[in-house]
């Protein structure tokens, strides 16, 4: 894994860039730890200061250091995101495999399910969960829910590599070793849709994130907890892009853009490595 | 299938000059993995020549280079294949050196008007969206020099030559059996009778019966309109029924060449004989050795000669010189030091 | 024609199960809203005038008959679905009496036109340079579009809304931000009409064409560039077929396919982006009449907002099944 | 290819310069056809409409309210104005006096104008008024049903110009319904609505007016509304004032308060109705022809409300007034003023707005009482009012607005108000532990020994000032070891205003005429006959549940007096000296509105030197502005 890592470091212009963007926000996340402020207080900074050597990225008009808040809101975010990777992997993984392996009418039904969930508008039902939920909607609330959402694209994904290991040799060993269906998926299969699952991760990542900046940029998130969403949310409320506040802006989204732009790159380097074809093909492209 | 060299064309006669000849082909694939460059030596130092109206066969197991080969004679150059070295020259080709520097022009007039293709891995050479009749159109109307109605009943007398109905031109590719898929590509690539027909393993995937039906249809046409063909097929038997002379191909080199007939006689290179012994024979109940060892990796070939590792009769010798390709006979040349021991323990 | 009716048949079951699934959902969601109708409407109603308290609660006894809130929960579930079947969602509660589906019908063609508008351009456009990227994979021009759609693809729609607007909207004012037409135009069948729309519709459908362009983009490259490898093209160009063919019928053709079956699978997220483009651009259509309805705790309009989106998104993919047979031949059989 | 490349993007570039370029004639947020000299634009507050083609307000919720019908279009018997009014702050409108009762309050005889006209030529008459009333009464559901048919027992229109409401019990103001105060019962056209089989499913769509405008066309999709003046605007009650200046007005949806901003500076829109603080500054700054209520600093209109931080005094950790005092001591004014309204608020420490003639009736007045109110907080006594607050909030606001902030103490006084309570923590602590509450870490724990954590509800960023100021509020009490959180009602804040479905809210629950000193207004329904049941809706508008003896005794009296008997000052003062004393909500500033008008084509805009109207759009009263504002030239 670390030579994986190395090589792409040293000969993959893309998961490079990747590293480094997602890096750095990672690294803001984590500089969250060391904050000299609390993320709730406000009126603790002058108003409205233009980034300078005092306040880095500017100070907003509620009196709070923006380089800070964003550590603070960018960590929230990243917590967002992860949390729902992990959820709708364990989902998409199970549903993926069991379908894949045991085809026929679980496999059919699964897959019924799953296309239902590809096709059905998920923003509406949030929105309508946020209503009905109110207070009770804590991120890791909105997180399982969104993770129950967003599982049916990899599902799918995961199904079509288990359905071609169904018939391989080393499953069939396995069942005449009395393995049952979940030590086979456990033991067996899994480690080979694992490639599969760490780049859709990325993707997935992504995804949730950015439902989770537009639900709380409308203000549709609990605004106790300081997010990247949260933070333009209050920059709405208090004008900042008609009173010249740019920089209220203008950093939680080029942060925000990083992180998008740094997961994917990763995840269409890894994607690189794990299907070796697209990789020979990028090189074969450069003759014609 | 019977393993019996086939007798019904002993000669060939005429020598009328090569259709194709090839000299000191090298083709290599250039592939950089991570910064790693590495080469892959696929056809390194191949001569040969295709004679007019004669199937020259190539065999040799997988991964031999016999389909790199083959790639470079049709000019289906992509990277990370290049062509380092080497000759091809073709005798409706006049003055140009190989497909692959023609110009798109040259090589638009010549592709199966002169030089057409039968292809490994038959099942999905055929576009899976477009009906057979499109195919047709695609591949072989411009040349054809007639209208579409006079075209169409073109085809549907040539697809007869294969014992295909009209109806066929209407169906798409997945609609139809392996074989019929199979008959719609030889007719396909003969319909415009090229000077040359390339055939890379065409009835691999075909069951025997089927098989064997495709090969003497294939074999019928050919005689028919008089064109050359190098039929490539890892089968030997295939070879033994089919083909009028015969390269054997090891780790991107030609070993031996001869007749058919005299190859299956009397092979002088002992890698020639190991293919041969591995067939099976009928009232023969010898146990066959095995070939002990793998073929080398062509990134990385053993000095000398490639095949020495393997070789029970491999001397000093061979493994610091390359051998090479010897005449010991009438259209016979083999690249092995120890040739005559081959010969004689057998 | 069998297997077709096969086909048919499954892709229809699918369809029904969607429909099933997303509507229920809807319904259990808006009937465990916190918000209770008669007295969001008692409040709005009494929130500025001078109303005696005593009045207050017999507006609210009327109004629950008024509303026609009655019967146990499983007969306004009955009830409910017998509306779905003939499209009548009952009367909106905060635009009292007027039918939750006037309402829609009011709205619908601003979402479709944008959405249809956006949608097909963003898969043309996306396929066309996508597939000429794969192609031609030297070309500068392609190459820099690939890098800016890549940074694009992974926005979220309201960051790029917002941008837009910042940009196009205040500091470069060119385009309205707000409004489907100008005012005091009547709206109807004219030129004028149709410029005053389209007008309004560039940032809007800048913001939902810029944002799914990237999807489209480096999806159908790396369709191409996997497909210019399989055995049919190569062939093909050994063939000597001219190169435009091979990248029409051979290549694109192929290509293709996989992005119709994604434009199926996408069209219920490119629903949830035309809902914020609504809310961020003011822009009349459904998604603007779904927040509205959520705030106003019109549950009759929220439920029949989103049965109809569902519906109307299953529709959709509904009819691009049943059409994809025409692209890919092979999917009836297997 | 490169060609086709070529010309794609040309076309492109092309489309999109056509379109966004070609028409600079034709401004993008301008109607159509319609001269911009003789058309007045203002903000519909309620955004898109959605029922775009109904106008039957007097059916319940069925139709907006703020795009120009009430405004432009619509007429009752009279006005009362928050500010001083154009005439008075009283405006007998289609009443030609004031309402005369009988001696006890239990018979209203009104007097009507003559020569008023609807639009479509039919004389207006009592009849009117008797329709209006009875088809209310007959018609259950409708917008004013319950009210009317609570209390009238009959109505007759002995003559054209006479009508006599009898009542069901004594009401002292009884003509409040009919007297307009951002609304009121409107007068319907006997005409048109006695042909109609149910009012309640009439949607009125070619309005027939009252008022001097008509409908001229508006948008099916509710974005916009344009009226246009009457050939007859003499004959309507408008017409006492002389010809309203615009020939049309636009009641439009701009949009968030960054594009109404935006708006007023591209001069698409005369009259913004409300935007956040910061957006009021940029207006100030960067458009010179922007106007606001204040010349300077504060800028907004204080509207008759008090946003407050209203207590659910029903919950067993807020019965204790102890409790609900120490929360008051623990808030900081200063920084509530500063979160909210950066500064702009006018701030109250009495449970009365400090709008309009109020100060003049109770603040000045009572500064004395304040300054002496003591708190017993178990240990000591102390004395929390401090009169110079407003002044600090001032003198801080100083070196960064310059000269913007008056320094005249009457000035002060008018924009930021007078005095609040003085922030203690010691005296919250110890008010805190005398009620059974106790400090243990870093956390207050109720005398049962949770958690002490209070729910603020906020309404979200349909009104930003109220969620920021919750958010100081919960911020302060964070701080002082009180586990508060804010959360976003958005559109459940009316429902759980209503239910008490919070524990602290930031909403107003005092509300008043403005210009007038009677408090019945919001008071009448604080008796405890209206206070709900823990979990039952509570009618409007005692949100704080809250209900003592002394209060009903108040609102009895007030109920025997006469609207205008200067007792009810007197009453009006023993309420805010038992609501300071219990303090079941905290007071906190009034509302203030920054309705900004743009004087780039019209002048003459109500501001705090011509109070003569509200200048807030979607206030009925706003018809006033239409006969006072000149074109620009």
């Amino acid at each position: 894994m670390f030579v994986v890592i190395r090589d792409l470091l040293r000969h993959n212009g893309d998961f490079l860039a990747g590293i480094v963007l997602t890096g750095f926000v990672v690294a803001m996340a984590l500089l969250s730890f060391v904050s000299p402020y609390h993320p709730l207080d406000q009126f603790v900074a002058p108003l409205d200061v233009p980034p300078s050597a005092g306040h880095w990225f500017g100070t907003t008009s509620r009196g709070q250091d923006l380089f800070w808040l964003l550590a603070y809101s960018i960590r929230n975010t990243l917590a967002f995101g992860i949390l729902v990777a992990i959820i709708s992997r364990v989902l998409s993984l199970s549903i993926g495999l069991l379908a894949g392996y045991r085809g026929g009418w679980t496999d059919r039904i699964l897959m019924s399910i799953n296309d239902t969930f590809i096709v059905i508008p998920l923003f509406p039902i949030l929105v309508l969960f946020y209503f009905v939920m109110r207070d009770n909607m804590s991120w890791v609330l909105l997180a399982v829910l969104t993770a129950f959402l967003g599982w049916s694209y990899d599902a799918r994904l995961i199904r079509s590599v288990a359905l071609s290991l169904r018939n391989r040799e080393f499953t069939q060993t396995a069942v005449f070793a009395g393995m049952n269906t979940r030590e086979i998926l456990a033991r067996e299969h899994l480690p080979f849709v694992l490639p599969i699952v760490f780049s859709t991760t990325l993707n997935n990542m992504n995804w949730s994130i950015g439902l989770e900046v537009t639900l709380a940029v409308l203000g549709f998130t609990d605004i106790n907890r300081p997010s990247v969403g949260g933070l333009i949310y209050w920059a709405n409320q208090h004008s900042a892009v008609v009173a010249g506040i740019w920089w209220w802006i203008a950093f939680p989204v080029g942060l925000v853009v990083m992180l998008f732009i740094g997961l994917y790159l990763l995840a269409v380097s890894m994607n690189e490595y794990i299907d070796p074809r697209s990789r020979l093909d990028r090189m074969g492209g450069q003759g014609r | 299938m019977s393993a019996v060299p086939n007798t019904a064309r002993l000669t060939t006669g005429r020598d009328t000059g090569p259709v194709v000849s090839a000299r000191d082909l090298r083709a290599w694939y250039r592939l950089s993995m991570f910064g790693v460059v590495r080469e892959v030596k696929a056809v390194d130092g191949v001569s040969f020549e295709i004679r007019s109206d004669e199937i020259y066969g190539l065999a040799g197991e997988s991964s031999s280079g016999k389909s790199t080969l083959v790639k470079t004679i049709a000019g289906a150059i992509r990277p990370p294949l290049e062509i380092v070295g080497g000759e091809i020259a073709f005798n409706f080709m006049a003055g140009t050196d190989g497909l692959h520097r023609a110009s798109g022009e040259v090589a638009g007039q010549v592709r199966w008007r002169h030089l057409s293709y039968v292809m490994q891995g038959s099942m999905s050479v055929l576009n899976p969206v477009r009906r057979v009749r499109a195919s047709f159109a695609d591949f072989a109307f411009r040349h054809m020099g007639l209208d579409r109605a006079g075209f169409e009943a073109a085809v549907v007398s040539h697809l007869a030559r294969v014992n295909l109905e009209a109806s066929v031109l209407d169906a798409y590719p997945h609609e139809l059996s392996g074989g019929m898929r199979q008959r719609v590509t030889i007719a396909l690539a003969t319909i415009c009778r090229p000077n040359f027909v390339i055939a890379d393993e065409p009835t691999t995937a075909l069951d025997v019966v089927v098989q064997k039906e495709v090969l003497g249809m294939f074999r019928g046409i050919q005689r028919e309109m008089g064109s050359s063909v190098l039929f490539v097929t890892h089968d030997m038997g295939v070879h033994a029924h089919l083909t009028d002379r015969l390269g054997i191909m090891y780790a991107g080199r030609l070993v031996e060449e001869a007749r058919t007939r005299d190859l299956f006689a009397r092979p002088r290179h002992p890698y020639t004989r190991h293919l041969i012994e591995s067939l099976p024979r009928i009232g023969d109940d010898k146990l066959r050795r095995g070939l002990e060892g793998s073929p080398p990796s062509l990134a990385d070939p053993p000095d000398g000669c490639r095949f020495h590792p393997r070789c029970s009769f491999a001397t000093e010798r061979c493994r610091r010189e390359v051998p090479a390709m010897t005449p010991v006979g009438l259209d016979h040349r083999v690249a092995c030091f120890e040739r005559d021991r081959v010969e004689a323990s057998q | 024609m069998r297997v077709y009716a096969r086909y048919f048949v499954n892709r229809f079951l699918q369809f029904l199960l969607v429909v099933f699934i997303g509507v229920n959902l809807a319904y259990l969601i808006t009937h465990a809203t916190p918000i209770d109708p008669i007295e969001h409407t008692v409040s709005v109603a009494t929130a500025f005038g001078h109303t005696a308290p005593e009045a207050v609660a017999a507006m609210r006894e009327s109004l629950r008959e008024l509303y026609g809130l009655t019967g146990t929960p499983f007969e306004q579930y009955v009830n409910f679905w017998r509306r779905v079947l003939v499209a009548d969602f009952g009367p909106s509660l905060s635009a009292f009496p007027t039918p939750v589906s006037t309402l829609i019908g009011r709205a619908t063609p601003w979402t479709v036109g944008l959405l249809g508008v956006a949608t097909v351009l963003t898969w043309c456009i996306g396929n066309l340079l996508g597939g000429l990227a794969g192609y031609y994979r030297r070309n500068r021009l392609l190459k820099a579009f690939g890098i800016f759609a890549m940074a694009l693809h992974p926005m979220p729609y309201y960051i790029a809304a917002i941008l837009l607007l910042i940009v196009f909207g205040f500091v470069w004012p060119i385009f309205p931000i707000t409004g489907g037409s100008q005012m005091n135009l009547a709206q109807g069948w004219t030129v004028d009409f149709a410029l005053s729309v389209a007008r309004h519709s560039v940032l809007p459908l800048l913001s939902l064409v810029l944002v799914g362009l990237g999807g489209w983009f480096v999806g159908m490259r790396s369709l191409v560039s996997n497909i210019v490898t399989e055995d049919y093209v190569v062939y093909a160009e050994l063939a000597g077929v001219s190169r435009r063919r091979i990248l029409t019928s051979y290549i694109m053709r192929n290509a293709v396919a996989p992005q119709v079956t994604g434009l199926a699978i996408s069209l219920g997220h490119v629903f949830s982006g035309a809902l914020i483009t609504e809310r961020v651009f003011g822009y009349p259509g459904i998604g603007s009449l779904l927040v509205d309805g959520v705030n106003a705790g019109d549950y009759s309009l929220v439920l029949g907002v989103t049965t109809v989106s569902i519906l109307g998104v299953s529709i959709a993919v509904f009819v691009i099944d049943l059409l994809y047979p025409l692209i890919d031949p092979r999917v009836t059989v297997s | 290819m490169k060609s086709t490349m070529v010309w794609l993007a040309a076309g492109v570039v092309a489309g999109a310069l056509h379109l966004g370029v070609t028409p600079p004639a034709q401004s993008q947020g301008l109607p159509r056809d319609i001269p911009r000299k003789e058309l007045l634009i203002l903000e519909n507050p309620e955004g898109t409409v959605k029922n775009a083609g109904w106008f039957n307000i007097w059916a319940i919720n069925a139709n907006s309210q703020s795009n120009g019908l009430q405004q432009a279009a619509l007429d009752t018997l009279w006005y009362i104005d928050p500010d001083k009014g154009i005439n008075g702050v009283w405006d007998n409108s289609l009443a030609s006096e004031k309402p005369a009762y009988n001696a006890n309050f239990t018979e209203m005889r009104v007097k009507l104008r003559r020569g008023i006209f609807w639009s479509d030529g039919v004389e207006f008459s009592s009849a009117d008024v008797k329709f209006t009333v009875e088809m209310m009464i007959k018609t259950p559901g409708m917008r004013w049903s319950a009210a009317l048919a609570n209390s009238v027992a009959s109505v007759d229109a002995p003559d054209a110009e006479t009508v006599i409401f009898k009542l069901k019990q004594p009401n002292s103001r009884f003509h409040a319904l009919f007297t307009v105060r951002w609304n009121a019962i409107w007068i319907a056209p006997k005409h048109v609505f006695e042909k109609v089989d149910d009012p309640n499913k009439f949607a009125f769509e070619k309005p027939v007016s009252l008022s001097a405008y008509v409908l001229h066309s508006h948008d099916p999709d509710g974005k916009w509304y344009i009226w246009q003046r009457r050939e007859d605007w003499q004959r309507t009650s408008l017409g006492r004032f002389g010809q309203p200046a615009p020939r049309y007005l636009a009641y439009v949806d701009p949009g968030p308060p960054d594009k109404r901003v935006i708006a007023q500076m591209n001069k698409e829109l005369d009259v913004v109705h409300d935007i956040s603080p910061e957006g009021m500054f940029t207006l100030a700054r960067q458009n010179p022809t922007s106007k606001a209520w204040f010349k300077g600093f504060p800028f907004g209109h204080p509207d008759p409300t008090l946003p407050a931080a209203i207590f659910n005094t029903q919950l067993d950790m807020f019965k204790n007034r102890d409790v609900r005092w120490a929360l008051t001591l623990l808030i900081d004014i200063k920084a509530v003023a500063m979160a909210s309204y950066r500064g702009a608020a006018t701030i109250s420490p009495i449970h009365v707005p400090p709008t309009g003639r109020h100060p003049e009736f109770y603040h000045e007045p009572m500064q004395d009482w304040l300054a002496g109110f003591e708190i017993d907080t178990g240990k000591r006594k102390i004395k929390p009012y401090d009169r110079t607050m407003a002044k600090q909030i001032a003198d801080s606001l100083r070196p960064s607005m310059g000269n913007q902030i008056p320094s005249d103490p009457a000035e002060v006084a008018r924009a930021f108000g007078t005095g609040w309570w003085k922030p203690d923590q010691a005296a919250a602590t110890e008010l805190l532990e005398r009620a059974g509450f106790r400090k243990q870490g870093n956390q207050w724990l109720k005398p049962d020994g949770t958690p002490f954590t209070i729910r603020v509800v906020v309404e979200g960023d349909a009104r930003p000032i109220m969620t920021r100021a919750g958010s100081m509020i919960a911020q302060s009490w964070r701080q002082f070891g009180i586990d508060a959180r804010v959360d976003v009602a958005q559109g459940t804040l009316l429902t759980r205003r209503a239910a008490g479905d919070f524990d602290v809210i930031l909403s107003w629950s005092v509300e008043t005429w403005g210009g007038h000193q009677d408090l019945s207004f919001f008071m009448d329904s604080w008796h405890s006959a209206f206070v709900a049941e823990p979990g039952k809706p509570q009618p409007s508008r005692n949100w704080q549940r809250w209900s003592h003896p002394e209060l009903d005794k108040l609102i009895e009296t007030i109920r025997t007096i006469d609207f205008d008997d200067p007792k009810g000052i007197d009453l009006g003062k023993e309420f805010v000296k038992l609501a300071i004393r219990e303090m079941p909500s905290i007071p906190l500033m009034s509302y203030n509105v920054f309705t900004v008008a743009d004087e780039t084509y019209w002048t003459g805009f109500p501001t705090a030197d011509d109070p003569y109207a509200n200048p807030v759009t979607n206030w009925g009263n706003s018809r006033y502005m239409f006969v006072k504002i000149k074109p620009k030239n």
